[in-house]
């Protein structure tokens, strides 16, 4: 139980850090708030058990991402301009979003349930067998690059196309200047 | 910050243990957390942190485009290229049992293999990515 | 021995061919490897096709590891036909490519260009060969990633913006796709979407398998731009490099709605899909709004490509049409347009590719006279026209001909009316081009024939050539539809 | 009973909601893609939270434990975070190039400045 209330505190810190990135107009602020929110989705990946799943989103979300970020906002300036009035689609959009959501809670296993089905089908025998058909302690490792390998290629490949990506567009030399204006297809 | 002596030695001590930390995430993931994907980042972070307190201009000089044009192709192509090798060797792409003489041991090997391709490629595209990112602020 | 790895090699030869590519120095180098890799990936789509045809579907286990607990390919003649559909485009396209990309690519580019061609190869032949729920989440991102990174490497500055608005829908598609997923796997413990099959049955009742049933359908319609999902397509597909559009018009629409009826049919069963949910009813109305107001669009488009690209999301209407009726003959027409609209847009893409590379511009004013200029080039923008129209002796009649005979059959006369008016007004938007090309006076001369280079039409009439092709005989298209529909359905023997 | 167990899931749900709506809601490119990666964050957390087993531990195998939480949505997650910043980093490369040609990141400024062609 205390688990539980570690997490529903842990959450509701989070809940008020994303209301308050929803609210601030500057964006050095926003990116901040986002590398405080992946900080405490950290630490709630350690209370649910999750150890590597927080090393990694310690990482990537206060480092790499929150780094990006704030280049960006440097090379792109740190300003929002404050919307003329206030947008009500997209807060329709997410109410019914989230009423769905909630909908589709109702008949779900309760947290924490050991007899949920995530845990009867197919993890027992990771759990049970991969010490002797593989033999690394770190179960997560096992299924990462052995049992499910294929999809960390995969997620590699993600990141390779990423990169490939970013060159193409940025470049790894200094910037060269833009052609100004609206250049429609070249002679 | 690149004329504050300092910065520059505290940096220069640093480094090492930083890349010996990721050196220890890459082969430790097997009893605790940790892999190439974690390790790689931190490789990368130790080049970065030589790039904000030495120049972009350094770090560029130090790691040559090509060089992580190399990287970023190698890692992803060692990854594949393990399981190329398992289907050379008769098994499944990527059943690392065919690897070595015993299932157990073959899966260890392919597991290391495959890691350190993530953490190669992984780290290269975290550097190119800094670079490309730092060569568009105005000089 | 190796036929039983090619499920495999299918995906990963392009795959290893790319950070191959990256090493090249020249942007020709890139070229024919990719070209290379890409006629690879064909062959062993036909060969795998082959075996489909021959043993029904076939398997494979990664790393050894038997599914669920493993990833597992798994093949029948849905999917088989896809792959043969994005790995042919692909070469064509390909063959196309060397001197519109040296044209309109800047030359430092052009070896990335080539690289994230042969990744979205990748991950759109991934999508559609994986029996992994999680596994084509993966795939779906190394597909889109590369597509916005080729998208935003067109000319004009739009081509960015264009990327950009992609990337947000395209990543929020993804998200729901992943939320849909998790809940699955919360309920039923697996990924294996053969495994789900068998365990979703017994929870038709469960409220977090509808759910997931919704975010599926709104995140693969966001990815399909299912109308009213469709805003990023038109934008993406006008100012992306012309042999992109070509490429993806063909290949990145028809795996959405190779997603969406693996969903739909395999994953769900169509007894939930279509009995439990309202889907039949949404997506009739869906593909009819589609039809209609992208068609009428299209009509008020003065950039050919966007033109076309609001023409592509009609099309789309039509598949989805064929697939709201839920029965063997629908089915078979989805799949068949599926592979015939490939056909068709790829083929007119392409002789926009031409038109591009020879004026520098595809707006419907400059097109004045060119019907005199570029005539090989205008005959396959036309006959590629009159099969997306649906004339007769074309790809285009066969696909729209079995639609309206499956809506006939269970007596929905507004479907039908609604393939009718379709087709009249894409008479009316390519009409438009028919006669600025070839009845408007440009008030000079008659100016001299500047074809496009051979190594640019050949590929287009090789298209174009295809949809008359494929209009005449029909035994190995309509069979191979059939025979998906019955493994849709689930009575395939 | 019936809440308590659910309760945990519903804070999520507002989280995803939070990042969802800062994705279609703001005009700023930026902003945006701050949205999207809290949206993704907070899909984490719904998907970590099923793998929860109460009284269960990390799951490395060691002697004395044997109540684990469930290690496969930990896995899928690693892969989800790093397709995400692959996302991320793609996206804000995207908005620089904007930033340059355009001299703005703000969505309606673009627009403008496209229809006045």
């Amino acid at each position: 139980m205390l688990i539980e209330a570690i997490n529903i505190v842990l959450l509701g810190m989070l809940a008020v850090t994303a209301l308050a990135a929803i609210r601030l107009h500057d964006l050095f602020a926003v990116v901040m708030l986002f590398g405080i929110y992946s900080l405490l989705a950290a630490v709630v990946f350690v209370v649910l058990d999750a150890v590597d799943v927080a090393f990694t989103e310690a990482a990537v979300g206060v480092g790499i991402s929150t780094v990006l970020m704030l280049a960006t906002i440097g090379l792109a300036g740190r300003h929002e301009k404050r919307p003329a009035h206030r947008p009500l689609l997209p807060l329709l959009v997410v109410v019914v979003t989230g009423a769905a959501l909630v909908y589709g809670t109702l008949d779900m296993p309760h947290f924490g349930d050991p007899n949920a089905p995530v845990h009867q089908h197919v993890v027992p025998r990771y759990l049970q067998r991969s010490a002797d058909e593989i033999g690394i302690p770190n179960v997560v490792t096992n299924i990462l690059a052995s049992y499910r390998g294929y999809d960390t290629l995969g997620e590699l490949t993600v990141i390779f196309t990423a990169g490939v990506g970013v060159l193409a567009l940025l470049g790894l030399r200094r910037r060269r200047r833009e052609r100004p204006g609206p250049g429609q297809s070249p002679p | 910050m690149r004329d504050n002596p300092v910065l520059r030695v505290v940096t220069k001590i640093t480094l090492p243990l930083i890349f010996l930390f990721a050196l220890y995430v890459q082969f430790h993931g097997d009893f605790g957390p940790g892999g190439g994907f974690q390790a790689g980042v931190i490789f990368a972070a130790g080049f970065i942190l030589y790039g904000l307190v030495f120049g972009t201009e350094a770090l560029r000089a130090a790691v040559p485009a090509a060089v992580l044009r190399l990287g970023i192709a190698l890692g992803l192509m060692l990854y594949a290229g393990v399981g190329v090798v398992t289907l050379g060797l008769g098994g499944e792409y990527l059943a690392y049992g065919t690897l070595a003489h015993t299932a157990a041991h073959g899966q260890h090997l392919g597991i290391f293999l495959v890691e350190l391709g993530v953490g190669v490629t992984v780290a290269a595209v975290m550097v190119a990515v800094f670079l490309a990112f730092a060569g568009r602020a105005d000089p | 021995m190796i036929a039983a790895q090619l499920p495999a090699l299918q995906v990963v030869v392009p795959l290893l061919g790319a950070p191959l590519c990256l090493l090249a120095r020249k942007g020709n180098t890139a070229w024919a490897l990719t070209l290379a890799i890409s006629a690879v990936a064909l062959l062993i789509a036909t060969l795998l096709l082959g075996q489909v045809l021959e043993q029904g579907s076939v398997a494979y286990a990664f790393g050894g590891w038997a599914a669920p607990w493993g990833i597992e390919y798994r093949l029948d003649a849905v999917n088989a036909i896809v792959l043969l559909i994005v790995t042919g485009i692909s070469t064509v396209v390909l063959l196309f490519a060397k001197t519109s990309v040296a044209h309109e690519i800047r030359p430092e580019q052009q070896v990335l260009f080539y690289t994230s061609w042969l990744l979205c190869l990748t991950g759109l032949l991934g999508i559609t060969i994986t029996g992994d729920a999680f596994n084509l989440f993966v795939f779906l991102e190394i597909s889109s990633l590369s597509s916005y990174v080729l998208i935003s490497l067109g000319s004009d500055r739009r081509a960015l913006t264009a990327a950009y608005q992609y990337l947000i829908m395209g990543t929020i598609g993804a998200t729901f796709i992943l939320i849909g997923i998790g809940l699955l796997y919360m309920v039923t413990g697996t990924l294996n979407m053969a495994d789900l099959a068998g365990r979703l049955p017994e929870l038709t009742a469960s409220r977090t398998v509808r759910t997931a049933f919704a975010f599926l359908t709104v995140g693969i319609g966001l990815k399909l731009a299912l109308f009213p999902l469709h805003l990023w397509l038109p934008n993406a597909y006008a100012y992306a490099p012309s042999v992109v559009t070509a490429f993806l018009a063909a290949t990145a629409t028809k795996v959405a709605i190779y997603m969406l009826l693996r969903f739909m049919f395999s994953v769900f069963g169509a007894g939930f899909s279509f009995g439990a949910m309202p889907l039949p009813t949404l997506l009739v109305l869906l593909g009819a709004a589609a039809v209609l107001s992208a068609s009428t669009v299209a009509i008020f488009q003065h950039n050919i490509k966007r033109m076309l690209a609001y023409s592509s999301v009609a099309q789309i209407g039509y598949m989805v049409l064929g697939m709201s009726l839920a029965s063997s003959a629908g089915l078979t027409a989805a799949v068949l347009h599926l592979f015939n609209h490939a056909l068709m847009k790829g083929g007119l893409f392409l002789a926009l590719g031409c038109i591009a590379w020879r004026l520098g511009s595809v707006r419907l004013g400059d097109l004045a006279g060119l019907g005199y200029r570029m005539p090989w080039t205008m005959a396959a923008f036309v006959a590629g026209g009159l099969s997306l129209i649906g004339l007769p002796l074309t790809a285009g009649f066969i696909s729209k001909w079995y639609l309206v005979l499956a809506a006939l059959e269970q007596g929905w006369w507004p479907v039908v009316i609604v393939v009718v008016a379709g087709s009249l007004l894409a008479v009316v938007y390519i009409w438009r081009v028919i006669e600025t090309a070839y009845f408007r006076d440009r008030g000079e001369p008659a100016p001299p024939v500047q074809e496009a280079p051979l190594s640019m039409l050949l590929p287009t009439w090789l298209l174009v050539g295809a949809n008359v092709y494929f209009g005449i005989y029909t035994d190995l298209s309509v069979g191979v539809a059939g025979q998906a529909a019955r493994v849709l359905l689930g009575t395939a023997p | 009973m019936s809440a308590a167990g659910l309760y945990n899931y519903w804070i999520v749900i507002l989280l995803m909601m939070a990042g969802f709506y800062v994705v279609i809601s703001s005009g700023n490119l930026v902003k945006k893609i701050v949205g999207l990666n809290l949206f993704q964050a907070s899909v984490f957390i719904l998907y970590i939270s099923m793998g929860k087993v109460a009284g269960g531990s990390a799951p490395i195998l060691r002697e004395g434990v044997t109540q684990f939480s469930n290690p496969l949505p930990h896995v899928l997650i690693l892969t989800a975070i790093v397709v995400g910043v692959a996302t991320t980093a793609l996206g804000l490369a995207l908005v620089v190039r904007i930033r340059e040609a355009y001299g703005t990141a703000e969505e309606d400024e673009i627009h403008q400045q496209d229809e006045s062609l």
